[in-house]
């Protein structure tokens, strides 16, 4: 037990910054757990990011920048050891992460607390909010998606919306979002499931909604579930309804493209200026076209926090969170520009109005 | 109502084949082995990677059932034989914490990302007004098809009189001639078949992933227990059971009690209801709806 | 004889088609001990598992104390002083004898005694032990026993939670010779302290050295009531045991 | 046909239940095993048949030593039948099913045939074929336990208490079948039993088991005769010559 | 690095305390319960409702314990007439139950999105002194827990758990009342989880289900099983290195490059494997229950 014990913190010795010559910032993703697959991508985003800031001569003049990658496990326990580890051991004025708004939150709080720089690239749920001054979100909250999902909606004259998401915080904050902006917008929002995740089939829930028939179908899902409902959606039959996606290629990576042909939605936009040469890079880098839509915030995240630090000329994390309040305001990011409101929240997003028509297309 | 019918069969061959499994090996080893559920994912990984590795599905699903069979004797033998003797509830925990290692294999070698069979799809078939897809069908043919062999195995032929008779009375058993242990490993590698057989038939329909038989645990117990553990049969109602349960609380519209068009139990509650249902039987029926014997401990 | 300590009444009990027990009725004074016998299957097992708790009766009334307990709970009557031992004994793997003996008081085994009680002295469960013969093997776990020695210790439980009334399945089976003369000692000793005991036991030796009454059931019914030293005279006694055959032959020769 | 040398056997890692027994039996004879509870003569008939593997010395069938070898091969190649005590049938099996079990290794024209004749021979259970045997009284369980052990014709028949559990009546019903088996087949016949006197009645020679070590052992005529028998059993007062106990001077 | 295991050191106290809460059960009073994570729910769930309908924390701890007894009694009624393996996944299905119940209802526990900003326990408090003071109230917590439970097991009390854990028949000839004490136990170790859950919702600040899924009582079981079942030292030595491991197996991963699905294979295969391997080499684990004790005479 005292061997291990020792071996362990020599281990975290051995880790720590090599005094001054970089700058080193922290990130909290689900690398395991039931969420790996984007919190891999969202690191992937930190890699490029960390790689082109060095190749272009690092940070404050010089310095490398280096961001540690720590697994949550999708564990709100695991993730605050990592959080803890970052600020207390590593010692970092930044930290960007978690995925899962569940998690997020308690690592925002804990990093607001000791004055860290918090960066959400991944959770949309509306108390982000209320975390309080230093932590920044690069993603639309569910209110910038789920506004834009309505407009859109009602847009293609759907008035009757049956709406179906995850049982977790994502899922709850979208349904509620979105039945707020619709109903504002004049539209109906017919029945609304939860689904559990976890189950081999969601025929009944479909088969549930398809009793209020609606216009249009308003899904959002990931991994296995998402796979799972399209292909029973299409089994059923009831995909001869519109389908609308909140992040289409969330929705649809896993599935068979048969599946899901026709489906409307709304997905993140990487064409910004920075975007195409981003995307070029991903590609060459990890040989496949993005995973998942979650790997340009994390790119993003990095990229504002090295000219923030550039810009405050200093890593304490107090200026470092001055310099992103006036940098958030129209920057050029991989994700489109961002631009902070008040509470540091990004206030809109480009999105992308997409179709499958053999393949993606732009609407 | 055609539809419910068809949909409450496609829940229960999901959990059926598991639950008899599980059931059956019960009734030699006396305790509920968490890792058959762990089995079945086995059995849809290995069936897709023998697949991929070019065999045609019929023989990649034969020898992946095989393989899973075999690792389910080999398995019984090096840790359940052992743990069983500290007792059925430690051996219980033991196949809790193998489950686990599973998982761990199945992250590393087949990722988060769920997978497919590369089959054939085509739009669903109507029946009496019904979906229903050739998967489901297949699925569901094949699943009755392992069920009826198994109920024939135990009804009809030397090998399953040798296994009730082992599970009624082992000593007796012995004392009649019959080699318990090799018999207990019958059943075993039959169970692990059964559950492979299970995780591939899932699998058919729709996704395979790593978190496929853990996701499968609660609702197979559910299945297994209120056909009453080490009735193999029994497993199978219970199974059907579960599926109607579930079924009627997602599908179910209880508008018209309350003036209103449209009203469900809202879907989230799904799998609580096979969970209360368990409970609530549990409470009423200690062992089970169909095994009458109360054995005090 | 002294006041009874236990009352039997028309005691019945059938498992299925098959009756165990048909119209059982016995006393035992509070000064006796009493030994309940008869041929295998002839009911005695079950009408210990009756009277203690372990089983309920069809039919008929038990009395303990004057107090009805036919179909109680098993713990509730060995709490009114009803104690059992059993024909094998189990004993525990990770309790120690000197654990198991003390165990066998409740008092001050309440939640909150944990608590306020005082420290764990038990002088009671000492002398138990040495009386039993148990002090070398004190430490050992309770389970490690030979089968004689999970007897003693079993019966020797059973007196350090102060019955009223003690039922012994078997007390000597596989008990060592040379203890039984003990242990005859002993209950008798622990008789006079006042605990009635009802004796379910093969060997009639000790039957005879320890009982002053015996009962024995043949069929579920009971055909004797009496001295254990006229049980070779009674005819129906010695044809429940021997055979027919033999009771004339014995008998008349 | 059976040779029990110096046997020592036990359970887990308790202390020896057998301490040094000896114990012949051959062929047309019963052999019974007697003694009060907890004396070891169940866990010598296990150690004979093979549940329980002796510690030290060695059981021997037909001049081999067996000491090792399980239950269930004995069956098969020894031509051993075994009846435990109460517990003795598959009540959720049909009482077809129970005996055919038992000659599982035979061809089945052999098979059909012996069964045929066991069926004349206990009307009782031909009556009754397709019934489960959780049905049957418990006479009848030991006809159908008897039956199920003898279809596969052994040379060797351990029973264990044939009478528990059963009525008087039953009890000399059960006997009898038995000691028609011996006469009929000339098997070698070992059973441990309770009712010592009934069990007397049928066997040719006993053993006295106590604590382990073999306390009597003789002609069943000669013990049934034998006061020391009549006070194991009954009491009374000791045969005059001794003063003690005969088994405690072993 | 000082901060980091003053963290690790909190965490693995908290755990403790669930360990020897579950120690309680399984070490001493034989009661495989598979549902401890739900008791520390209780705890947590307490704290959040209480801070969200701005009640004090000493109105959080005390709903906290009334959830917890309530569930506690809630089990031991199932209990009542089932065997150990089926009351295992019984609770299994409560907990299961009760934390969907958590993810739904939104009104009173703030649904899948949890309760955050529950207050710091020593936030006012100047930097390295805050989570100073949580070390050493739980500290506290846990020498007091200790405390407690080692005055029960060694006094007469234990002695009946004990008895009731390996020959219930006998403690039941005895006078003692089974369910009587199963009910007790439940209870008290009910108060321990949910004084953990309690000091948890403070120290994490946020309160939602995913933190009550059924993983983190297997988690819970391993450090009983490796620690030493039926020893309070040991429950809290398994507690307290499953805790460090797990915190620093992320350095192990930053000093061995491994990738990202190896550190949850080495998470699972820590739970797991160190629990199968105990249960199948070392069923007494670190350090043995002692038998016969410490107590005097």
């Amino acid at each position: 037990m005292h061997k291990a014990l020792l071996a362990a913190a020599c281990l975290a010795l051995s880790s720590l910054p090599a005094l001054a010559q970089e700058v080193v910032l922290g990130a909290v993703v689900p690398l395991s757990g039931a969420s790996a697959t984007l919190g891999d991508d969202q690191r992937r985003g930190i890699e490029l990011a960390v790689d082109k800031i060095n190749e272009q001569g690092g940070v404050l003049g010089g310095k490398k920048l280096r961001v540690i990658v720590e697994d949550s496990g999708g564990r709100a326990p695991s993730a605050l050891d990592a959080a803890k580890k970052l600020v207390t051991v590593d010692n970092v004025p930044v930290v960007i992460g978690e995925y899962s708004s569940g998690i997020t939150i308690p690592v925002g709080q804990y990093l607001v607390q000791e004055g860290r720089v918090h960066l959400n690239i991944g959770s949309s749920s509306g108390k982000i909010r209320g975390l309080g001054d230093g932590s920044f979100s690069l993603i639309g909250l569910d209110n910038v998606s789920s506004g834009f999902a309505a407009q859109d909606v009602v847009d293609n004259k759907w008035k009757k919306a049956a709406v179906i998401v995850p049982n977790n915080a994502y899922g709850q904050g979208v349904a509620e979002q979105f039945q707020k902006a619709f109903s504002a917008l004049g539209g109906e929002v017919v029945t609304t499931v939860m689904y559990t995740e976890g189950q081999t089939t969601y025929r009944r829930e479909l088969q549930q909604m398809e009793r209020s028939e609606p216009d249009v179908y308003v899904y959002s899902a990931y991994g296995k579930e998402a796979a799972t409902i399209n292909r029973e959606s299409f089994e059923l039959g009831i995909n001869s309804t519109p389908w609308y996606a909140i992040y289409l290629s969330m929705c649809t990576s896993d599935a068979d493209p048969k599946f899901v042909q026709g489906q409307y939605g709304l997905d993140l936009n990487y064409i910004g200026p920075d975007g195409a040469a981003y995307e070029a890079a991903y590609k060459a880098k990890y040989n496949e076209p993005f995973k998942t839509s979650f790997n340009g915030y994390g790119y993003d995240a990095v990229m504002m926090a090295a000219a923030a630090i550039e810009k405050a000329g200093s890593a304490a994390p107090k200026a470092i969170s001055a310099a992103l309040k006036e940098i958030g305001n129209g920057y050029k990011g991989a994700t489109g520009d961002i631009t902070f409101d008040a509470d540091r929240q990004r206030s809109k997003q480009p999105y992308l109005k997409l179709k499958i028509e053999d393949g993606v297309q732009q609407r | 109502m055609v539809q419910f019918v068809v949909d409450v069969l496609i829940r229960a061959v999901d959990l059926a084949l598991i639950a008899i499994g599980l059931s059956s090996v019960y009734s030699l080893i006396r305790f509920p082995n968490v890792a058959l559920v762990q089995y079945a994912t086995t059995g849809a990984l290995l069936a897709l990677g023998l697949q991929m590795a070019g065999l045609p599905l019929v023989v990649a699903a034969i020898a992946a059932c095989a393989l899973v069979g075999i690792i389910a004797v080999v398995l019984n033998v090096v840790v359940f034989e052992r743990l069983l003797r500290a007792g059925s509830a430690i051996a219980m925990v033991g196949s809790l914490a193998l489950s686990m290692v599973f998982s761990a294999i199945f992250l590393v070698t087949a990722g988060p990302r769920p997978k497919r069979f590369e089959l054939e799809i085509n739009p669903p078939l109507r029946f009496l007004g019904a979906r229903l897809t050739e998967h489901q069908l297949i699925s569901v043919g094949i699943s009755a098809l392992a069920i009826g062999v198994f109920a024939l195995i135990l009804f009809r032929t030397d090998l399953g009189r040798c296994m009730r008779a082992t599970a009624t009375n082992s000593v007796l058993a012995s004392a009649t001639g019959i080699d318990t242990r090799k018999v207990t490993n019958t059943v075993v590698f039959l169970s692990g078949v059964m559950a492979a057989l299970g995780g591939i038939g899932l699998s058919v329909k729709g996704e395979m992933s790593a978190q496929l038989g853990l996701d499968m645990l609660l609702p197979v117990f559910a299945a297994a227990i209120l056909g009453g553990l080490g009735n193999a049969l029994g497993a199978a109602v219970g199974a059907v059971v579960i599926a109607a349960a579930e079924t009627m609380v997602t599908n179910v519209n209880f508008g018209p009690l309350f003036g209103e068009s449209v009203l469900f139990i809202p879907a989230a509650y799904a799998t609580a209801a096979s969970f209360l249902l368990l409970v609530v039987v549990l409470l009423i029926k200690p062992y089970g709806l169909f095994v009458s014997e109360v054995k005090r401990v | 004889m002294a006041e009874a300590v236990l009352t039997a009444e028309r005691v019945a009990k059938a498992f299925g088609a098959h009756k165990v027990l048909s119209d059982v009725r016995f006393r035992i004074g509070a000064d006796e001990i009493v030994g309940l016998l008869g041929p295998n299957g002839s009911g005695k097992s079950t009408l210990l598992n009756i009277v203690s708790g372990f089983s309920r009766p069809d039919a008929g009334e038990i009395l303990f104390l004057g107090k009805s307990v036919a179909g109680m709970p098993s713990h509730k009557i060995a709490r009114q002083g009803l104690v059992r031992t059993f024909q094998l004994p189990s004993m525990p793997h990770r309790m120690s004898v000197r654990e198991v003996l003390r165990a066998g008081s409740r008092d001050g085994a309440g939640l909150l005694q944990a608590f306020t009680g005082k420290g764990s002295d038990d002088a009671e469960a000492e002398e138990l032990i040495e009386q039993f013969a148990l002090a070398p093997l004190a430490h050992q776990p309770a389970s490690s026993l030979s089968g004689g020695q999970k007897k003693l210790l079993s019966i020797a439980v059973a007196l350090r939670s102060r019955p009223k009334l003690l039922c012994l399945d078997e007390p000597t089976a596989g008990v060592h010779p040379q203890l039984r003369g003990r242990m005859v000692e002993l209950l008798k000793a622990f008789n006079k302290r006042g605990v009635a005991m009802l004796v379910v036991e093969h060997d009639m030796h000790f039957i005879r050295e320890l009982c002053g009454r015996c009962i024995v059931l043949d069929r579920g019914e009971i055909i004797a009531d009496c001295a254990p030293r006229e049980l070779t005279e009674n005819e129906r006694v010695v044809e429940a045991y021997l055979g027919k055959s033999v009771a004339k032959q014995k008998v008349s020769a | 046909m059976i040779r029990v040398n110096k046997v020592r056997a036990g359970y887990g890692d308790g202390p020896d239940i057998l301490q040094g027994i000896d114990l012949t039996a051959s062929g047309g004879e019963i052999v019974t095993i007697l003694g009060p509870n907890g004396c070891g003569k169940s866990t010598l008939l296990k150690c004979i048949a093979g549940f329980v593997r002796p510690r030290g010395g060695a059981v021997e069938m037909e001049g081999r030593d067996v000491s090792a070898v399980p239950v269930h091969e004995k069956v098969k190649n020894h031509r051993m039948g075994f009846v435990p005590q109460t517990d003795n049938v598959f009540s959720t099996l049909t009482v077809a099913d129970n005996i055919l079990l038992g000659a599982r290794h035979l061809p089945v024209a052999e098979r059909n045939e012996r069964y045929a004749e066991l069926m004349a021979q206990y009307p009782s259970l031909a009556s009754k074929q397709e019934r489960k045997a959780s049905a049957l009284s418990g006479g009848e369980r030991q006809i159908l336990s008897l039956a199920r052990a003898l279809i596969s014709n052994p040379k060797v028949l351990l029973l264990d208490e044939p009478s528990a559990g059963l009525s008087p009546l039953m009890m000399h019903e059960v006997f009898a079948a038995i000691a028609e088996i011996r006469d009929r087949t000339g098997m070698c016949i070992v059973m441990v039993e309770q009712n010592a006197f009934e069990a007397l009645g049928v066997a040719d020679r006993a053993y006295v088991l106590s604590l382990g070590k073999v306390a009597i052992e003789g002609r069943a005529a000669d013990l049934l005769a034998d006061p020391a028998m009549r006070h194991l059993y009954l009491g009374g007062e000791p045969p005059a010559a001794e003063g003690k106990p005969r088994f405690a001077a072993v | 690095m000082f901060e980091f295991l003053i963290h690790v050191a909190i965490m693995a106290c908290l755990y403790g305390l669930l360990s020897l809460s579950l120690n309680l059960q399984v070490g001493f009073g034989g009661l495989v319960n598979f549902g401890q994570v739900i008791l520390f729910g209780c705890g947590t769930y307490g704290a959040a409702i209480a801070f969200s309908h701005q009640l004090g924390p000493v109105a959080g701890i005390a709903l906290g314990i009334v959830f917890a007894v309530v569930v506690a009694a809630a089990f031991a009624r199932l209990g009542r007439n089932l065997g150990a393996d089926y009351w295992g996944i019984a609770t299994l299905a409560v907990a299961e139950v009760l934390r969907i119940l958590a993810n739904n209802e939104a009104w009173l526990t703030g649904g899948a999105q949890g309760i955050s900003g529950i207050p710091l326990l020593f936030g006012d408090m100047p930097r390295p002194m805050g989570p100073l003071m949580t070390l050493g109230l739980c500290l506290v917590l846990l020498l007091a827990a200790w405390w407690l439970c080692q005055r029960l097991t060694t006094s007469r009390y234990g002695l009946a758990l004990k008895l009731m854990r390996e020959e219930p028949q006998l403690a039941a000839s005895l006078g003692y009342d089974l369910a009587a004490l199963k009910t007790q136990t439940l209870m008290v170790a009910a108060v321990l989880a949910a004084a953990s859950g309690f000091v948890f919702a403070h120290y994490i600040t946020f309160v939602g289900p995913d933190q009550l899924v059924s993983s983190e009582t297997f988690l819970i079981w391993a450090m009983v099983i490796i620690g030493g079942s039926g020893n309070h030292l040991g429950a809290i030595v398994g507690a307290i290195l499953m805790q460090f491991l797990f915190a620093f197996v992320p350095f192990v991963k930053d000093a061995l490059g491994l990738p990202s699905e190896y550190v949850a294979a080495m998470r699972l295969t820590l739970v797991g494997g160190g629990l199968l391997a105990f249960l199948m080499w070392r069923t007494q684990g670190l350090i043995p229950e002692r038998i016969g004790g410490k107590q005097n005479g």
